[in-house]
C-alpha cells in the first residue's frame, strides 16, 4: 500500500476570507506579529499496490479531476 | 509598479479592451489626446455592453417603468415600490452567466452577494431571494459540474448572508450546455423616507471607501494580455472572484446603522468595474467631480498599479459621500464591524473625473460625458419567420399513463427540492410560502397583515418560437402565479438574457422580447422598475434560447387568507378557471 | 419575569428570528450582549443564536468561542444561569467545552434547510418541561454542518446521564449525527445546545407552533 | 520573518464525512484501489522576527487555543 498526501493551497491573489478571519482571530487572542495567513487543505490518502510513479500519475488525475479547483487552486503530491 | 500607465496604447490593446475601431475614435474626439493605459481601462470599463448598455438602450427606453406606485425606476441600484403605511419593497435582478461557468461555486455566490449589495445600497434590509437557472442537456459532461456548483455557491452566500431564498427556475437544454445562466433576484424592505442614492451633493465633500480590501480579482482579460509587462507575475493571475457573505452581512449591518445615524449623502455599490462606475456614477449624477487618491485605497495585495485599482471587481465594497461632521461616528461603525474604512478622494466643481496615483494623474477625463457620451446602437434586426404551427399528426401517439410519468420524470418537470432545501428559506421568520408553490410568500415585518409575493418566470423555448409573444408570456406567467397567491402584481425587474446582438437574428430576438414584455406590462399595469441585460452569451457561434427571465412582486393585504397550491381539505369543488 | 440576554456576534444572522420569538413569547424584549462584552447582566437566561458567525470560517464557531463574550457566558454558566445554543450558537457551545462532542460536516455534504420531527429524549429538563415524554415534535432544520459526534465513551456517558436532550425521530436525520442526536445539554443540566431552529415555529405564520413548548419551559411559562 | 505551515488532522477514529464523500466520488470517476481518504487542513503563517524556538512556541500556542480543535484533531507544525 502506498500512503500519499495532497496539498491543495489556494493561488496567489485569489482572496481567503478563511485566512484573513484566523488572522483577525490571533490577534484578538493577543499574537503579535502574525503577518498573512492563508488556508488550505490537505487529503490522506491510502492507494493499494506498490508502483509509485503509477500512483503519483493517479493522484495527479485526481487532484485535476477533483480534489482541486485548478482554477483558483494549487496541488502539491507526497508520497510517504 | 506593477503596469506603468506609460504603456503605449496599440490597435491591438484597443481591440483586447474589447472598443472597436471607431468607438476608440469617440475617446480621441472626446478628449482630443491619446489615453493614458489607465483611462483606456476607465473607457473600457464605462463603454462596454455591461456599463452602458449600448446596444440595448434604445428598446430598454420602451418598456413602461412608471405607476403611482413606483418611486425610483430603472436607473439605480435597483427599484422602489410603494407598498403603502410608509413602507417601501425594492428589488432587481442580475446575471452572473459567465464567471459562474468558469468557477460555478463562486461565480454564482458572488453573483448572490451582488444583487444583496444592490439591494441594501439603497437603504432596504433584504428579506427575500430568488434565483432562475439554466443549465445545459442534463447527460452533458459538465452539467452536474455547473449544477452542484451553482447550487451550493448560492445556498453559501445567500445562507451565510440571512436572507431566505424563496423561488426561482431551473431548466435543462442543449443550447446552454457552453453558457448557463445564472439570475439572481433580491428583495428588501425600507422605509419610504429611508431610501438612498447615488447621486453625490456638495463640492468639497470626503469620498469614503467601505468594506473589503481591493485586490485583483476579476481585472479583465486584457489585463492578462499585459501581464508580460511584469515579469514577476509568475503564475498567471486567476480573474475569478471570491465571494465572502460574511464580510457582507457586516457590511449589510454598518451600512444601515451609518444610514440610520444621518451620515449618508449618498451610496454606491462597486460592482463590475469596482472604482470606476461607482466614482463616475456618483459624481456625473451630482453634477459634480471626482479626485480619487489610489494611495489611501485599502489593498490586498503588494504592487497594485492604477489600472488594476480602478478595474479590480473586488467584492464587498462600497463608495460613499459622507457628511464630513458625522465623519467620525461613521469611522466608529465601521470599525465596530471590522470593516476597512477609508477617505479616497473629494467632490469637486470642475466635472473632471480625476485620479493620482503615486503622484502622478493617471486620469483626467470629462466625467458626465464617461457616461453619456458612451456609444449607443441601434443595431440592425430581422424577426426570423414563425415555424409553422404542429400539424396534429405531428405530435406523436402515446399512452396517457405513460407520457405523464415520462413527463414528471423529465429533467424540465421534476421536483426541485433538491435545489431549494441547499437554501434556507425560513430564515428570518417571516415565510409564508417556500419553493414549491406558484409564488414565494414572505410578510412584512412589523406590519400584521401584509404580505409580499414573489415569483420568477420565463420559457425560453417560447421565446424561441416567438419572441413577441414569448416575452409576453413570461410576464404573463409571473403576474399568474402572483395572483394565485391572492397577490396584486406590483411591478416587476427583467433579466434579458441573449446571444451575440451584433447578429441581427438575435437583435430581432430581443427586440421582439422586449416590445412583447412592453406590451404586456402596459396591459396589466404591470411596471418594470429595474433590470440587466446580459448579452454574447454563446459559443462557437450558436447562441442560448433567448432567456428574458421576469421576476415580479405582488402585495397581498392579509396573509391569512391567501391562497396556496396544495388543496385545504378532502370533499372541496375543484374549479377551472380562464380559457 | 424571567430576564434573558442574546449574545450578539459578527456574522450571526437568527439573531432577529430569536430575539422576536423570545419578545412574543415572554412580552419582554432580551438585552443582548456584543462580541467584545467582558460582562453579561443579570439574567435568568442567555441565548447564543444560529447564523455563521465569523463566517464559520476555521471550524464552525471556533472563532467566536474565543471571543470575550464567551468567557463571560462560560462564567455565568459555571454560576448555574440557563444557557441555550441554537445551530450556531450549538457549535460555538461546543467550541468552548461547554458542552461534550463536535459537529462535522453533513453526512451529506450539503447544506440542509426542511422540517424534520423530533423526539423529546429527556423530558425532565429546564428545557423540555413543557413537553410529554417521548413526544414528538416538529421542527425546521437549517445548517450545513449538524452532525453531531462524540467518541464512544463521550457518547455512552451522555446517554447514561440523560444528557441528549431531543433526537431526530421517524428517519428523519437530516445529517447524519450519532444515534440520531440533534440537542445535548451538560451534566448539571444547565446548558443546551440544539441543531433545530425552534424560533422558526412559534406562531401561525410559520405554520405551526410546536417550538413554542421549548421556550415556555426556559422562560419559566407554564405551559 | 519566518514562514511556518501548520497541518490540522482529524483524530484517529474521528467521523470525516468529507473523506468519505471524496472516496466515494473517487470510485465514481473510475479510480480504483483508493482505500482510505481523510481530509484536513493546512495553514501557511507568516511571522515577524527570526527566532525560531519562540516562533514554534507560539504556533504551538495558537494551536491549541485556535487553529485546532484539540478534542478531534492534531496538528504538526514545521517551519519552511
Ligand atoms: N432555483 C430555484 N431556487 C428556488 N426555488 C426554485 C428554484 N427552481 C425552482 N424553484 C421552485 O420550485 C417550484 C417549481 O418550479 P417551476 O416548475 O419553475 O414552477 P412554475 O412552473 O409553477 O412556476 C417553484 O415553487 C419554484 O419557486
Amino acid at each position: 500500500m502506498i500512503k500519499a498526501r495532497v496539498t491543495v493551497t489556494l493561488k496567489n491573489g485569489v482572496l481567503d476570507p478563511q485566512g484573513k478571519a484566523i488572522e483577525g482571530a490571533l490577534g484578538t487572542l493577543g499574537f503579535g506579529g502574525v503577518g498573512h495567513v492563508r488556508q488550505g487543505k490537505v487529503f490522506d490518502i491510502e492507494l493499494d499496490g506498490s508502483d509509485k510513479a503509477k500512483a503519483e500519475a493517479d493522484l495527479k488525475a485526481m487532484c485535476e479531476k477533483l480534489l482541486a479547483n485548478t482554477v483558483i487552486e494549487n496541488y502539491a503530491i507526497s508520497l510517504t | 509598479m506593477t503596469i506603468p500607465n506609460s504603456i503605449p496604447i496599440t490597435p491591438e490593446l484597443v481591440a483586447s479592451h474589447g472598443l472597436k475601431p471607431d468607438e476608440y475614435q469617440r475617446i480621441l474626439d472626446l478628449i482630443g489626446r491619446e489615453p493614458s493605459y489607465t483611462e483606456l481601462g476607465i473607457f473600457s470599463a464605462m463603454w462596454n455592453e455591461h456599463c452602458s448598455y449600448k446596444s440595448s438602450k434604445k428598446w430598454l427606453r420602451t418598456l413602461p417603468t412608471k405607476g403611482p406606485r413606483v418611486l425610483v425606476g430603472p436607473g439605480e441600484n435597483a427599484g422602489v415600490v410603494d407598498i403603502g403605511d410608509g413602507d417601501v419593497v425594492v428589488f432587481k435582478m442580475e446575471s452572473h452567466n459567465h464567471p459562474s461557468y468558469i468557477e460555478p461555486y463562486q461565480g454564482a455566490g458572488t453573483g448572490v452577494g451582488g444583487i444583496l449589495r444592490d439591494v441594501f445600497t439603497m437603504g432596504a434590509r433584504p428579506i427575500a431571494a430568488m434565483n432562475a437557472l439554466r443549465f445545459g442537456a442534463p447527460d452533458h459532461p459538465k452539467t452536474r459540474h455547473l449544477v452542484s456548483g451553482v447550487v451550493a455557491g448560492i445556498g453559501g452566500y445567500g445562507n451565510a448572508f440571512g436572507v431566505p431564498t424563496v423561488g426561482g427556475e431551473v431548466n435543462f437544454d442543449e443550447r446552454y450546455n457552453g453558457n448557463c445562466l445564472v439570475n439572481a433576484f433580491a428583495a428588501g424592505l425600507a422605509k419610504a423616507d429611508g431610501i438612498f442614492l447615488s447621486q453625490a451633493k456638495g463640492v468639497g465633500l470626503p469620498v469614503v471607501y467601505l468594506g473589503a480590501k481591493t485586490g485583483r480579482d476579476g481585472v479583465g482579460g486584457a489585463t492578462m494580455a499585459s501581464a508580460e509587462f511584469d515579469d514577476k507575475i509568475e503564475e498567471k493571475r486567476p480573474t475569478v472572484q471570491v465571494g465572502d457573505p460574511f464580510t457582507e452581512k457586516c457590511l449589510l449591518e454598518a451600512c444601515l446603522e451609518l444610514m440610520a445615524s444621518g451620515a449618508v449623502i449618498a451610496i454606491q455599490d462597486m460592482g463590475a468595474a469596482g472604482l470606476t462606475c461607482s466614482a463616475v456614477e456618483m459624481g456625473a449624477k451630482g453634477d459634480l467631480g471626482i479626485r480619487l487618491e489610489l494611495d489611501k485605497v485599502p489593498v490586498r495585495e503588494e504592487r497594485m498599479s492604477a489600472y488594476e485599482m480602478m478595474l479590480s471587481e473586488s467584492q464587498e465594497r462600497m463608495l460613499m459621500v459622507l457628511r464630513p461632521e458625522k465623519e467620525e461616528e461613521a469611522e466608529a461603525i465601521f470599525r465596530k464591524w471590522g470593516l476597512d474604512f477609508a477617505i479616497v478622494g473629494w467632490t469637486t466643481d470642475d466635472l473632471r473625473f480625476r485620479v493620482i496615483h503615486q503622484g502622478e494623474e493617471v486620469a483626467n477625463l470629462p466625467i458626465k460625458e464617461l457616461g453619456d457620451e458612451a456609444p449607443e446602437y441601434d443595431r440592425p434586426w430581422i424577426e426570423l419567420p414563425k415555424p409553422a404551427p404542429l400539424a396534429s399528426t405531428d405530435v406523436p401517439q402515446a399512452d396517457i399513463a405513460d407520457a405523464l410519468l415520462k413527463m414528471l420524470g423529465s429533467a424540465d418537470l421534476s421536483s426541485r427540492r433538491w435545489v431549494w432545501e441547499q437554501y434556507d428559506t425560513l430564515i428570518q421568520g417571516n415565510s409564508l410560502q417556500i419553493p414549491g408553490g406558484d409564488a414565494g410568500v414572505v410578510r412584512v415585518e412589523g406590519h400584521p397583515t401584509k404580505a409580499l409575493a414573489f415569483s420568477a418566470d420565463v420559457t425560453p423555448r417560447y421565446c424561441e418560437a416567438d419572441p413577441f409573444e414569448g416575452g409576453k408570456q413570461a410576464i404573463a406567467e409571473c403576474w399568474r402565479n402572483l395572483t394565485a397567491t391572492g397577490a396584486l402584481p406590483l411591478a416587476a425587474t427583467d433579466n434579458l438574457n441573449f446571444g451575440n446582438p451584433e447578429r441581427p437574428e438575435i437583435m430581432g430576438q430581443l427586440v421582439g422580447a422586449i416590445k412583447g414584455i412592453g406590451e404586456a406590462c402596459r396591459a396589466l399595469d404591470f411596471p418594470i422598475v429595474s433590470g440587466n441585460v446580459s448579452l454574447y452569451n454563446e459559443t462557437n457561434g450558436r447562441g442560448i434560447l433567448p432567456t428574458p427571465a421576469i421576476g415580479g412582486v405582488g402585495l397581498i393585504d392579509n396573509w391569512s387568507r391567501m391562497a396556496r397550491i396544495r388543496f385545504a381539505g378532502s370533499g372541496e369543488r375543484i374549479l377551472l378557471l380562464g380559457a | 419575569m424571567i430576564k434573558s440576554a442574546v449574545v450578539l456576534l459578527p456574522g450571526l444572522n437568527r439573531d432577529r428570528d430569536m430575539i422576536a420569538a423570545l419578545t412574543k413569547i415572554s412580552g419582554k424584549a432580551p438585552v443582548t450582549a456584543w462580541q467584545t462584552d467582558t460582562d453579561i447582566p443579570d439574567v435568568d437566561l442567555i441565548v447564543i443564536p444560529g447564523g455563521f458567525s465569523y463566517g464559520d470560517y476555521l471550524r464552525c464557531g471556533a472563532i467566536a468561542a474565543r471571543m470575550p463574550v464567551m468567557r463571560a457566558v462560560a462564567e455565568k454558566a459555571a454560576k448555574g444561569v440557563t444557557v441555550m445554543g441554537v445551530c450556531n450558537g450549538f457549535q460555538i457551545l461546543l467550541e468552548t467545552g461547554l458542552l461534550p462532542g463536535a459537529l462535522m460536516r453533513n453526512a451529506s455534504l450539503k447544506f440542509v434547510c426542511r422540517e424534520v420531527k423530533l423526539e423529546i429524549a429527556n423530558a425532565n429538563t429546564t428545557f423540555t418541561r413543557a413537553y410529554r415524554p417521548g413526544q414528538v415534535i416538529r421542527c425546521p432544520v437549517a445548517h450545513h454542518d449538524g452532525n453531531y459526534f462524540a467518541d464512544p465513551e463521550t457518547l455512552a456517558r451522555i446517554e447514561g446521564n440523560g444528557q441528549v436532550v431531543f433526537r431526530y425521530a421517524e428517519g428523519t436525520n437530516p445529517n447524519g449525527s450519532l444515534n440520531d442526536i440533534a440537542g445535548v445539554m451538560n451534566e448539571a443540566g444547565n446548558v443546551l445546545g440544539l441543531m433545530p431552529h425552534p424560533e422558526n415555529l412559534i406562531e401561525a405564520a410559520h405554520g405551526g407552533s410546536d417550538g413554542r413548548a421549548l421556550f415556555e419551559g426556559v422562560l419559566g411559562i407554564a405551559a
